[in-house]
């Protein structure tokens, strides 16, 4: 039988070990055997789920485990996992070790980066996973602090100001989360004047909607600086770019995910009625992040800011689905957060490489890698195909489920922002093709780029792990929708629900 | 009878045993070493932690003005601990010290005024056990004679808390006046009548928010903290702050229960401004102990929060709170007592490159500061959570988001010692310090207490429990 | 009938050889590589023409209409309930024929290559890239759905992408596969919308249905004519955004910017790609929803028609003035799709008004057939030349006899001589045009002579002209020796060759029409000896300009200068482009947007940082460090709470 | 009438009383600050025994209080004279004003 906190204790007992260990080796091994573990144990949950749903397993969350832990709070240890949150937990599985392969030829102090990846990795299974309010905000602020030191540390560039840039903005946005937390709770009703964090139990009570009007944006603004929503997205050029790669592959591949799952889990589907109210702003900001940080991509010089850049325009379609509120948009959105997750991190992996070899990541400066490097160009190139949105690869089928779905809302100005939201896709083509061309192609512009090394095996491993997970949402999207539509109709009734109950 | 006092004033007995016997060593003067004399000492405060821990019964003696219970005696503990760890810490500072018995005793005294004040039932009781407490600080702050700083601080110490306490007396004679008593139990509903009895209260009300360093009546803080030896700042700022905090909560819904809305609008206007205020100072702060001031004074804005709500919760919580933040601060003040007695540095920019030599001491460092901010896994996001939840209670949501928002700017300036710890470079960093072992198994204690606190759910519950009664 | 997985195959084996060169085969078995490509393409072409004669022969016919049969189909991605992305085959008569044509000029395309690209550094990579294409451009012909065709759609450009930019380290190369995927992809933003805009009226992506629903008067139908923007019905719409997106693909004026420099390719790779089978998609797109267009909504259908008409013609100008071999092949190409756009557009659903349909699949056809040799033969002249150039080719008819002889079929077929291929098709499209629209018919009969005028001074310039005097830089100057190209690259000259001359004989309006049914075609010599005299005219004057070398060309070059100029530049339509990219959209859009977010939003970001840190400085003089201060700010302090909780307190 | 009342204490003490404050804020000498704090202090005496004096005879608090208060400032007195005189060994004077290095 599945039990969910095995997938905390797991990390845990890495961290733990790796902090006993001797030596560099040995850290490596002992974090890469966790991550693997971890893995394992996700798929795992991953069929099981899959089978007991195809049973016919109805209840909507699976493997459901409370233990009261404040009871005088009414906060508890609750976990429990429906279709999103399993997608969610086999990417950060996937994500997280890919990072450690990546990263393993980290020699500045390997023991706390290791520690510290594995950390991140803790906070992002536990968000996952939980379905307590107040346990939820404790893992999304678990995952913070890691990533200031990652970046501090083992960074390039500015790093302490991006390290600080993208702590405090993060833990801005939790702290508007946590504000909205607390209103939330205070208007709950638990009875003899009790109220909860119960995830569940608050979805079905209804809040009322000047409290809604009140959290709503707060909660949504404050997990939208997550996911770099707009105007609040400038965290993540900045940070992405100063970052280890592991860590950038971590960012962007599931810390910006933190903040999507939570604008749906949380905001839309606890307060429906102002999601509906605010609609149009989300919308109207969602686009402006698409096209905006499209055109932004278009300037940028420096490989890590033009996959920063087209980060944000990617999860401004996360936004974008959530807020057309129609099921298939939301199931997009998920569907995007997963690609997107795979697929950035695969871009910042090959960037990364690159960069190990090259040491520069000014595209001017670079040319004609294909000739000495295939292996890594092609990644690249992959990668770049799928944030292109070629069909085959991830990238298509989330982003075309989101303009399916949005133009199932009929409204002159959502079919105006969906066209406009498609069109981000031909600028998209232009800077990948940019990117892609002025790096892999063209003469070699500097003589000892002849000298390079292909890809470890490491490497290597990772590369294709990315690349077939890719490929295995490309080639075959129907399970992925499988495994999230049930829920996403799930929140979609809450919301028409009440809706409808107006 | 005998017994009965001997129980219920047993903490305050024993520590006074401890006193004279120090006294004793002192005049007997048999014993040369300071290490044993120390360990000597440290081991009876061991004992002094352990046995109040035991034996406690709930009740009052002298008609009142002395009373326990099980929130006291765990106030005391907190205290007693407190004390306990300080003096580990203080190992390295003192064992090449002339003097040390004399800085025991006069720290034990303060404890021994503090242990009176907070089980005080009776405004007299209070003031002496208030001056107990604050006098001696005064001569502790000066315990480095030579130091220029030492003798400024405590100069301002002694003539601040001075005129202090003369506003408080003052107001304790108009309660005095207009009441005809000075035992809480009887005076608390005669209140409430007149403005001389508010006049009264805010004299009062000032006397502890200066104590508490709560602005505009915190000014003292930064500065006497800097100047005094690192134990004592410590002291200062863990000890003698929570055991006012102890007894201001008693004030507050004992005694002064009939001010609750007024009360609860004072707090509403210090919480704002301590927050902000001292969330401002500790931005541009460079000398380390005068940055722990300012965000103990922050700190405090919180604490208060908590307070304000006027319930159960929001007092467990502020205890919860008082606890963590000892081990936290204790840790934090630790590594520096060390770095300030093997280097003499006390200044932020010299713990660049920290990390490179003294990883313990770093990480202990590192993760006290990021329980002060409020970060989990660490025990301070509990301790924090639960203030503002309860502070939230009242539905005061602006008040609260200030808040919320001061604990970002609060991480920054903790992340900015981190950073000089983890990040920055350093041509010649500080080298490997070896503290004594004391020391290390009180920073031991420190972080597993900053770590374990906020799990340890059961605490809080018990916490709870017993402050509902 | 053939079995399901059978039909499957045909796709799937390209697919199959993409794979397997490209995982291992670069690897470990390089040289094999080309025979494997060849050799699968052969069993699908084989299939394919098992499948295509089961169909038009066997099981098609039902009642003397041909039916759409579809063997297979799975739902690849559900949207709704009933909106969802199918992979199916979709057998018709178009599609049939489609898949003998790509089939067949791939087989085609594969085995010269053999030939042409021996020795080249990424030679397995060639072929898996071929294998890619071919898989794709199989997929786009069967698909079932219009959602499938995109993805293919998608796919055929990205192959193209590849095989364009194959010589990498070429910058031209870089810039020209760049430019080809971004121009196609912002057609297909087109295609897209168009597709949300008719899925989300006709409720479904299914062709059949769609087809159906959009065509009877179905509320679906009503729907979508009621709901209009900008004054015009989403129909109107829908089907404009689609073939904007079949226009991009065909390289339909003004989107044709990407087909010339698409040359910058492997000359196999434009035959095959450039000018067979992946530029015609468009035409086909159009055809696959003809009722659509021809019943519902006779408007786009126009335009259809106004664009292909415009495109022919200026294509036909510029392809005068070229004198790069193979751009002038290109504006060909684009003409002749120019062709079988306004085929269509003239052309109308059922009997006799479907002739136009008939003969745009019919050119459709034998332009396939012909063009591919005319490629496939500049190829050879290029392998032997070394250069694309004109100038540096002539009296090259001696040294590469076969050559010489299959280009001359090849450009008799285009100019529309009979008894060659490209006459039959043409003579029909231009009798379509002439029946429905004299203005349309004006331009296209002129466009007939000047396409053989243009074919002809290649031919010239390529094979007479002047001798054949190799020049040293290329090559290391060998002197000019009897040059002929190997067999591997002989036979498909000859085999194409054979199949231009017989392919016109086919009688196509049997199997090919707007309605399946059966479509008699009757030819009117009287009709065909104006088209035929024009072309004969246009040769005569290429031969008197090209035969020998003259002045004459350039005489007549200044004579009309300024549009001698003008199509010499492509009518400057590149730089239109260049300008629009590069100066608006770089600079008045991206330059702007990077500078609003880091000085701006990021800006704003920290300034809350400065102004704190301000702040803090500010009031740091409240720390006096004088105690007395400290103790007035206290006793300050005390007086206002007196102030505010007794004078202000109710 | 012209017998000496409450409201007579009160005043003399509150005089008292802000003329220790005024003292306190403004002279310079350390020790003068301490006398002022003395006055202070005084005056709450004069208003503990004038309470106790004229309203609650029967119970003695006030008193006591008193006697606790000058004992308490007698120590907080001397241990504040020892800490100016140590102040001055290191300032060589007792300015308040001197005492300022740290601030900000």
């Amino acid at each position: 039988m599945i039990n969910l906190s095995i997938l905390l204790i797991i990390p845990l007992v890495t961290a733990v070990l790796v902090m006993l260990c001797r030596n560099a080796a040995q850290v490596r091994m002992t974090a890469l055997l966790g991550s693997v573990v971890q893995l394992g144990y996700s798929s795992l949950i991953m069929f099981d789920y899959m089978s007991q749903r195809a049973a016919g397993n109805k209840s909507p969350m699976l493997y459901e485990a409370k233990v009261s832990w404040f009871s005088n709070l009414n906060i508890e240890y609750y976990v429990g996992v429906d279709g999103i949150s399993v997608a969610m937990i086999m990417l950060t599985a996937v994500v997280v070790m890919t990072g450690i392969l990546i990263s393993w030829s980290v020699e500045k102090m390997t023991k706390e980066f290791f520690f510290l990846i594995v950390l991140l990795s803790f906070g992002a299974y536990g968000f996952f996973i939980s379905l307590d309010l107040f346990t939820m905000f404790f893992f999304l602020e678990v995952a913070v602090i890691p990533k200031f030191l990652l970046i501090g540390i083992w960074g390039s560039g500015k790093k302490e100001y991006s390290a600080m840039k993208l702590a405090l903005m993060l833990m801005g946005g939790s702290a508007l989360v946590l504000i909205g937390l607390l209103c939330l709770y205070f208007n709950t009703d638990a009875g003899n004047g009790m109220h909860t964090f119960d995830l569940m139990k608050i979805s079905h009570m209804h809040i009322s909607i000047e409290a809604q009007r009140f959290i709503f944006p707060l909660m949504f603004v404050g997990f939208g600086v997550f996911t770099a929503i707009f105007p609040f997205h400038t965290w993540a050029p900045d940070g992405h770019s100063s970052a280890p790669t592991a860590a950038s592959m971590f960012l962007a591949g599931i810390s910006m995910k933190l903040g999507g799952y939570g604008c749906l889990r949380v905001a839309a589907f606890l307060m429906p009625e102002a999601a509906h109210e605010y609609s149009w702003i989300i919308i109207l900001v969602s686009t402006i992040a698409i096209i905006y940080g499209a055109f932004a991509t278009l300037m940028q010089t420096d490989l890590k800011y033009i996959n920063a850049y087209s980060s944000v325009s990617h999860c401004g379609f996360v936004i974008f689905g959530i807020g057309m509120l129609t099921k298939t948009a939301i199931t997009g959105a998920v569907m995007q957060m997963v690609s997107h997750g795979l697929m950035t991190a695969l871009f910042f992996a090959a960037i990364g490489m690159i960069y190990e070899r090259t040491h520069t990541r000014q595209v001017a400066q670079l040319g004609g890698l294909l000739k000495t490097i295939p292996f890594i160009i092609t990644v690249f190139v992959i990668a770049g195909l799928c944030s292109l949105g070629l069909p085959g690869l991830s990238g298509f089928a989330a982003e075309m489920t989101v303009f399916m779905g949005s133009w199932q809302n009929p409204d002159t100005f959502y079919r105006v922002s969906t066209v406009l939201a498609c069109a981000s896709i031909v600028v998209t083509a232009v800077y990948i093709l940019r990117a892609v061309g002025s790096t892999g192609m063209g003469p070699i512009k500097n003589a000892d780029y002849l000298t390079f090394k292909d890809a470890r095996w490491n490497e290597k491993l990772a590369s294709v792990t990315l690349i077939l997970c890719i490929l295995a949402i490309g080639m075959a999207p129907f399970w992925l929708t499988n495994l999230i539509s049930p829920d996403t109709q799930i929140i979609m009734d809450n919301i028409s629900r009440s809706v409808v109950g107006r | 009878m005998g017994i009965e006092y001997l129980q219920i004033m047993k903490s305050e007995m024993i520590l006074t045993g401890i006193i004279f016997f120090l006294l004793f060593l002192k005049v007997w003067d048999g014993i040369k070493s300071n290490n044993s004399l120390l360990h000597i000492t440290n081991v009876l405060l061991f004992l002094n932690v352990v046995a109040g821990l035991f034996f406690n019964t709930n009740g009052e003696l002298f008609s009142g003005m002395f009373h326990t219970n099980n929130t006291l005696v765990l106030e005391k503990t907190i205290l007693n601990v407190g004390t306990f760890l300080i003096s580990m810490m203080a190992f390295d500072w003192l064992k090449d010290h002339k003097h040390l018995l004399e800085f025991y005793i006069l720290l034990l005294c303060t404890l021994l005024g503090m242990d009176f004040m907070i089980s005080s039932g009776n405004l007299l009781m209070f003031y002496l056990g208030l001056e107990l407490s604050s006098i001696p600080l005064a001569a502790l702050c000066n315990y480095d004679l030579h130091s220029i700083k030492s003798s400024e601080s405590a100069v301002k110490m002694i003539l601040s808390s001075a005129f202090a306490s003369c506003i408080l007396l003052f107001g304790i004679s108009m309660l005095y006046g207009t009441t005809g008593t000075l035992n809480f139990v009887e005076m608390a509903p005669l209140l409430g009548h007149g403005n001389l009895q508010t006049l009264a209260f805010i004299f009062v009300f000032a006397g502890f928010a200066f104590k508490l360093s709560s602005v505009p009546f915190h000014l003292w803080t930064a500065d006497v903290y800097e100047g005094a030896p690192v134990p004592v700042t410590a002291y200062l700022s863990v000890i003698s702050k929570a055991s006012i905090v102890f007894i201001f909560i008693t004030a507050l819904f004992q005694l002064f229960q009939n001010y609750g809305p007024m009360w609860y609008h004072m707090l509403y206007l210090s919480i704002l401004l301590t927050i902000t205020v001292g969330n401002l100072f500790a931005i541009r702060q460079d000398n380390i102990k005068r940055f722990l001031a300012f965000s103990s004074i922050a700190q405090v804005g919180y604490i208060l929060l908590g307070i304000s709500s006027g319930t159960i919760m929001g007092v467990s919580s502020a205890l919860f709170f008082l606890m963590v933040y000892t081990f936290s601060n204790l840790g934090a003040f630790g590594v520096i007592s060390l770095v300030a007695a093997k280097t003499g540095k006390d200044k932020i920019s010299d713990f660049k490159g920290f990390y490179t030599h003294n990883k313990f001491a770093s990480w202990v460092m590192a993760i006290c500061l990021f329980s002060l901010a409020g970060i989990p896994p660490t025990a301070g996001f509990f301790a924090k959570m639960f203030l503002v939840t309860a502070g939230a209670a009242k539905g005061n949501y602006w008040l609260i988001s200030i808040a919320v928002m001061n604990m970002v700017i609060s991480l920054f300036y903790y992340l900015k010692v981190v950073k000089a710890i983890f990040i920055d470079e350093n041509e010649r960093p500080i080298e490997k310090l070896h503290g004594s072992l004391s020391l290390k198994i009180a920073l031991t204690i420190c972080i597993f207490g900053a770590i374990t606190m906020g799990f340890a759910s059961g605490l809080f519950e018990y916490i709870n429990t017993i402050t509902g009664k | 009938m053939l079995s399901t997985s059978l039909i499957i195959l045909i796709p799937l084996l390209p697919l199959l050889t993409f794979v397997l060169i490209a995982l291992a085969g670069r690897k470990y078995f390089p040289s094999l590589c080309g025979i494997l490509g060849t050799l699968s393409l052969l069993t699908s072409f084989l299939l394919a023409a098992t499948v295509a004669y089961d169909y038009f022969f066997v099981v098609g016919k039902v009642g003397e209409v041909y039916q759409q049969i579809i063997p297979f189909k799975m739902t690849w991605l559900q949207f709704t309930p009933n909106v969802a992305i199918d992979m199916g085959i979709l057998l018709d008569p178009i599609s049939v024929m489609m898949l003998v044509v790509v089939t067949l000029i791939s087989l085609m395309v594969h085995f010269y290559s053999l030939g042409y690209m021996k020795g080249e550094e990424r030679y397995a990579t060639y072929y898996s890239f071929l294998g890619l294409f071919t898989f794709s451009m199989l997929g786009l012909v069967m698909s079932s759905n219009i959602f499938q065709i995109y993805i293919f759609w998608e796919l055929v450009g990205v192959s193209s992408y590849l095989l364009i930019g194959y010589y990498f380290d070429k910058p031209s190369a870089v810039a020209a596969s760049k430019k080809a995927f971004i121009v196609t992809r912002f057609a297909d933003l087109g295609f897209l919308v168009g597709i949300l805009v008719l899925s989300y009226y006709a409720g479904t992506l299914d062709f059949q249905t769609l087809i159906t629903r959009l065509t009877t008067p179905t509320d679906q139908l009503h729907s979508i004519m009621a709901a209009s923007f900008l004054g015009c019905s989403a129909l109107t719409w829908g089907l404009v955004l689609v073939f904007i997106g079949g226009a991009g693909k065909s390289a339909m004026f003004p989107l044709h910017i990407w087909l010339p420099d698409a040359m910058e390719g492997p000359t196999p790779v434009s035959a095959l790609i450039h000018a067979a089978t992946m530029v015609v998609a468009g035409v086909f797109l159009v055809a696959r929803l003809f009722p659509v267009y021809s019943i519902s909504c006779p408007t786009a259908l126009d335009i259809v028609m106004w664009v292909g008409a415009s495109s022919s013609f200026i294509a036909a100008i510029i392809a005068c003035t070229q004198t790069d071999i193979k751009r002038v092949l290109a504006y060909s190409t684009m003409s002749q799709i120019g062709y079988m756009m306004f085929a269509l557009g003239v052309s109308r659903y059922g009997g006799e008004n479907g002739l136009g349909y008939m003969a745009s699949m019919f050119h459709l056809f034998t332009h396939a057939m012909f063009k591919a040799l005319l490629f496939l033969g500049a190829g050879a002249v290029i392998h032997y030349v070394h250069s694309n150039e004109m100038k540096d080719m002539g009296g090259l008819r001696k040294l590469m006899p076969v050559t010489h002889l299959t280009f001359l079929i090849a450009c008799l077929a285009i100019a529309g001589i009979p008894p060659f291929a490209g006459f039959f098709s043409k003579e029909e499209i231009l009798q379509a045009a002439f029946n429905s629209n004299k203005a349309i018919f004006g331009i296209a009969i002129l466009t007939a002579a000047i396409t053989a005028f243009y074919m002809f001074r290649l031919y010239f310039n390529i094979f007479w002209n002047k001798e054949y005097h190799a020049h040293g830089d290329s090559h290391g100057g060998h002197d000019a020796h009897y040059g002929e190209a190997p067999f591997t690259m002989k036979f498909p000259l000859l085999f194409l060759a054979l199949l231009s001359i017989v392919a016109g004989f086919i009688p196509f309006g049997k199997f090919v029409t707007s309605d399946g049914k059966f479509l008699l075609t009757e030819f009117h010599p009287t009709f065909s000896i104006a088209p035929v005299l024009l072309a004969s005219l246009g040769i005569v004057i290429a031969w008197s300009f090209y035969k020998k070398e003259s002045a004459a060309p350039q005489k007549m070059a200044d004579g009309m200068s300024g549009l001698y100029r003008g199509a010499y530049h492509k009518f400057y339509i590149d730089e239109i482009y260049l300008f629009i990219t590069k100066k608006v959209v770089f600079n008045l859009i991206g330059r702007p947007a990077a500078w609003i977010d880091r000085n701006i939003v990021d800006g704003f970001m920290n300034l809350l940082a400065d102004v704190t840190g301000k702040i803090s400085f500010l009031i740091k003089g409240l720390q006096s460090g004088k105690v007395q201060n400290y103790a007035a700010y206290f006793f300050a302090g005390v007086l206002g709470f007196v102030l505010v909780f007794i004078y202000l307190w109710t | 009438m012209n017998d000496i009342g409450l409201l007579h204490f009160l005043f003399v003490s509150c005089a008292l009383f802000f003329i220790g404050v005024y003292g306190f804020l403004t002279r310079r000498n350390l020790i003068t600050m301490l006398m002022s704090v003395e006055l202070i202090l005084n005056s709450v005496n004069i208003n503990f025994v004038a309470f106790n004096k004229y309203l609650y005879v029967d119970k003695l608090d006030g008193l006591f209080f008193t006697i606790f208060i000058i004992t308490i400032a007698a120590a907080e007195a001397a241990v504040a004279i020892a800490i100016i005189i140590n102040l001055y060994r290191n300032h060589k004077t007792i300015d308040v004003e001197e005492a300022d290095s740290m601030k900000f």
